[in-house]
């Protein structure tokens, strides 16, 4: 393994600090426990509260900021955060609007933030993110997880909070984002979880790994690797099957957003040559794309891998997609 | 049984989880994300760590202390449910002239009893409870029969082998596991074997001849 | 080597056709000869021009747009383009105010970029970005190499040409930026050409170049795996030394940009922690950091390493970096 | 000379870059950036897949073309250089009834110093100019002594084995290796090979007793 770190246990606040110390003008970084939160806190809005397990970078500490999100709280790699740090930074921010937790549906993230949520006193709520079609079986609900898509969440119900609407709206616009999108991810690479010291799992020079979750947990099934199309073929056909057992109506021409993915170690070239690839067979199937994200959004340390994520778009989701966001890893409109 | 027994049980815990360090890692590597045995080390080096603060405090209390800390050092789905087992635990847990083997099997059924409501998991679900659950029915069982701590303690660890082996075959319905459908079977589950450790551990301590006189 | 390709032929095109409809509203794709250029070009300002081999993605493409470049021309993956390209992207695009060619300094980007510019009939000029420390006898000039400095040669100028800046004012700007900016890079991995097949150096397990190209040319020395502090400490060291050889005033309290610039596969976890292990160094150097900049911006395809990359500021230089700027990679302001 | 033999030599050049591929691409991977072979592969393929338009060109246009389509496919150093040297030679070629040894040789002469002027290099400093000036050099001294083309081929050869040898040692000052310092020194120039490989493949064509009849 070879990583820029010192100390294994410092990786984490070592990270973090440069991340506060680069964008001092949007984040505070609050420590023991650790989260971030806005420079200048949004009175009167619901507050947005996302976290999870480092090693996800820009998620969640580079979707701080106007627009978005209020504040974040990082576990260690992979490991969910602990029910205080969500329960400080909810009291430090929180107006009387109300708290909306935005939690990736792993159960170490799920039952630390529900604790956070039981023990906060100013009223909450939770949207989980679910978006990864790759779990066949979704009667498990537990191993639906949230990947990429939460990106999509986050900025939507991010535009809406600025907005001063009501805990309840942004929750439901948070479901109703979540339900229209749905992810697929491949790795080519195991990623390496510096404490560990060694990478996650084993994968031949010629082997990939279909449907592959952020953490490096097996996926569908693992297959010999394949051109660029076919692997993109794979993905967006299970997101469109998984569109259709969503019962999400395809009738006219529906207009998507299409987010391309890397998870750390894949290049802008590839990225950009998947989403070529994804952007024709989508247009086959009827598709329009009529929005588009290509970058490092979710990344699973140093996998080499990218998902696609595709969003049902409707005017609702399209205002709130396009409407001004400044934060360290997405901004526009200011 | 006293505070002290706990500091030590630790720290025989924590040996158990380092000398285990492979196997625990391997298995949250095969069907989970690869940090399960991080995890376990550190919350076991931040038990460890508090011995000055919980040596004068009573058992539950020592217990709440510990799982307060574990619920703010731990993270992930094994922090969550660990520190609500020892909250939990620490709630039920007898007075000293109530401390014996059936009270503790009580107390020690509450705290699984939070995990099950934690994790909103039962039986057969390829997870910790698959070795928590018989266990706990075990411990009872046998001390409600008044069995001898050194018998209790045998059958104990017998029994969360046991269970730790049940969840081979299992496919997972909780947990990260729980994507993976049939890819699970084969492997055991990783929180299921640091809980058999850290029970084999604590038996192992209980039911030692010269522990019945040192506690 | 598992890349996401799908013919070899095909990698360039297929990546180039996947910006273009991605950044469908920022740049068009104009073929045979291959170049990028702004969806709506700017009259009458001089007209920035860059290009390069393929493989440093979002170098070049990245950049097009308001505020900064008005076209790209990509090379084969780390080969210069062909003068054909740059002299149909001028004609495309030049107004009478001329044009600037901005060329990182290797020996093909010269020569293909020079007999461009010879056979232009539009007035026109070039800055050379040569940035990279790495390479320690300076009185070679050609070895001096442009490396990820010369993203904010191209935005400052950027930002001056867009006020109607004459040329030679342009072209001053940028050997100014580009004299005050040094780098210097580090490989944990080689990057592997997709032609090629394979990794272009071989390097151990525990062995890092210090002083890589962004082609993965040979650097200064190949040393032992080391705490990322000792890996930043040596680029810090070779940043200022040049600083010093290069007689830069650093009376007062010296404000800088500090750039840390990603190869591809480092993730970003590690880059902030590069970027707090360097900031706390310059600190001691009595460096205030008053502009950053974290992320993947100049790469070396699938390469695991980082570059370190200061540009010394004044005033002049603070207002172009701090201008609007809409671009696929950067973008603020506006 | 005809068009027909520059078409039958990039054919044998092309045959003779593609069996040197292991060479070609070690020695740019070592000091440069590992995308010389495929440069050269290209190159080769561009004017090769030209046949139909040139075999109707007298030579000089020939030449003309195949270095404006090398500057429109190359790229890279070598590209720019080794189209300025044909664009630079296809000037000077000899009319048909003045072509002999010692013309082309001064032809050939005007497209190295093309790429002399182009990349501001000379002899010494680790580029193909280490091949190509001697190899010049030694072509005009021979042809105007009017040596027959199979001596003169042979001389060429061995000039430009020498030359490409002589990079082994030396430090560049020129082109992407310029920054290795004493770190190049040990390997052989890629341009260097190339170009050596190219004029062998090209004399020994000219050399061949069947050619002095078919061309
Ligand atoms: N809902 C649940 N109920 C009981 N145990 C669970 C549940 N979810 C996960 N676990 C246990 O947690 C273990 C994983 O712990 P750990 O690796 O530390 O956390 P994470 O899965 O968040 O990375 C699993 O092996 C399983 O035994
Ligand atoms: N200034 C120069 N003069 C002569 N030859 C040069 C010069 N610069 C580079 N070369 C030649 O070009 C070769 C490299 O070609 P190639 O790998 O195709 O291009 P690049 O260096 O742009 O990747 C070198 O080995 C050297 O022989
Ligand atoms: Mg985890
Ligand atoms: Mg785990
Ligand atoms: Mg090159
Ligand atoms: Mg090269």
């Amino acid at each position: 393994m070879k990583k820029f770190i010192n100390k294994l246990d410092d990786v984490l606040i070592e990270s973090l600090s440069g991340f506060a110390q680069a964008h001092a003008d949007l984040v505070n970084l609050s420590l023991n426990p650790h989260f971030l939160s806005r420079k200048k806190p949004a009175a009167n809005k619901v507050a947005l509260i996302s976290g999870g397990g480092s090693g996800h970078e820009p998620l969640h500490a580079g979707y701080i900021g106007y627009g978005m999100l209020d504040a974040a709280c990082p576990g260690h790699v992979f490991t969910s955060p602990t029910p205080d740090q969500m329960l400080t930074a909810a009291e430090h921010i929180a107006s009387d609007k109300g708290v909306l937790f935005i939690v990736k549906n792993y159960a170490g993230d799920v039952m630390n933030f529900e604790m956070a949520a039981e023990m906060l006193s100013v009223e909450n709520a939770t949207v989980y993110t679910s978006d990864d079609c790759a779990v066949v079986n979704s009667t498990y609900t537990e191993g639906r997880r949230g990947v990429a898509g939460t990106v999509i969440v986050e900025k939507c119900v991010g535009s809406l909070a600025e907005t001063g609407a009501s805990l309840a709206d942004c929750k439901a616009l948070g479901e109703k984002v979540n339900v229209r999108t749905s992810s697929m991810g491949v790795a080519l690479t195991s990623c390496t979880v510096p404490a560990a010291g060694r990478p996650t799992f084993a994968i031949g020079d010629n082997e990939i790994e279909m449907g592959v979750g952020i953490h490096g947990e097996p996926g569908r099934h693992r297959v010999k690797m394949q051109e660029a199309d076919a692997i993109v073929n794979e993905c967006v056909k299970a997101i469109l099957a998984d569109w259709q057992q969503k019962q999400l109506c395809l009738k006219g021409q529906p207009e998507a957003l299409l987010l391309v993915n890397g998870f750390g170690a894949t290049p802008l070239m590839e990225l950009y040559l998947i989403y070529h690839s994804a952007a024709t067979l989508l247009k086959k199937h009827g598709i329009a794309i009529s929005r588009s994200l290509v970058g490092n959004y979710t990344t699973a340390l140093d996998m080499a891998g990218a998902s696609v994520s595709l969003c049902l778009l409707d005017d609702e989701i399209k205002h709130h997609w396009d409407s001004p966001v400044h934060t360290a890893a997405l901004r526009w409109g200011c | 049984m006293h505070t002290a027994f706990l500091l030590d049980a630790a720290k025989a815990v924590q040996k158990s989880i380092l000398d285990n360090e492979a196997a625990l890692e391997s298995l949250d590597r095969a069907i989970g994300d690869g940090d399960h045995y991080i995890n376990m080390v550190r919350g076991a080096q931040a038990i460890v760590s508090m011995e000055d603060e919980l040596t004068s405090l009573s058992v539950a209390l020592a217990l709440n202390k510990i799982g307060l800390k574990l619920l703010s050092t731990l993270g992930g789905a094994s922090g969550a449910l660990m520190a609500s087992f020892f909250i939990s635990m620490a709630k039920q847990w007898p007075t000293a002239e109530n401390t014996n083997p059936l009270s503790i099997a009580l107390a020690f059924d509450a705290g699984v009893q939070a995990i099950m409501l934690r994790g909103k998991a039962g039986l057969g679900e390829k997870t910790m409870l698959d070795v928590l659950i018989p266990v706990s029915q075990q411990f009872k069982l046998l001390a409600e029969k008044k069995q001898s701590t050194p018998l209790i303690c045998k059958a104990i660890i017998d029994t969360a082998d046991q269970g730790l082996q049940n969840t081979r075959d299992l496919i997972a319905t909780k947990g990260r596991a729980a994507g993976l459908g049939e890819r699970a079977i084969g492997h055991l589950d990783p929180g299921a074997k640091s809980c058999q450790l850290i029970i084999t551990a604590i038996c192992q301590l209980a039911s030692h001849p010269i522990n019945s006189t040192r506690y």
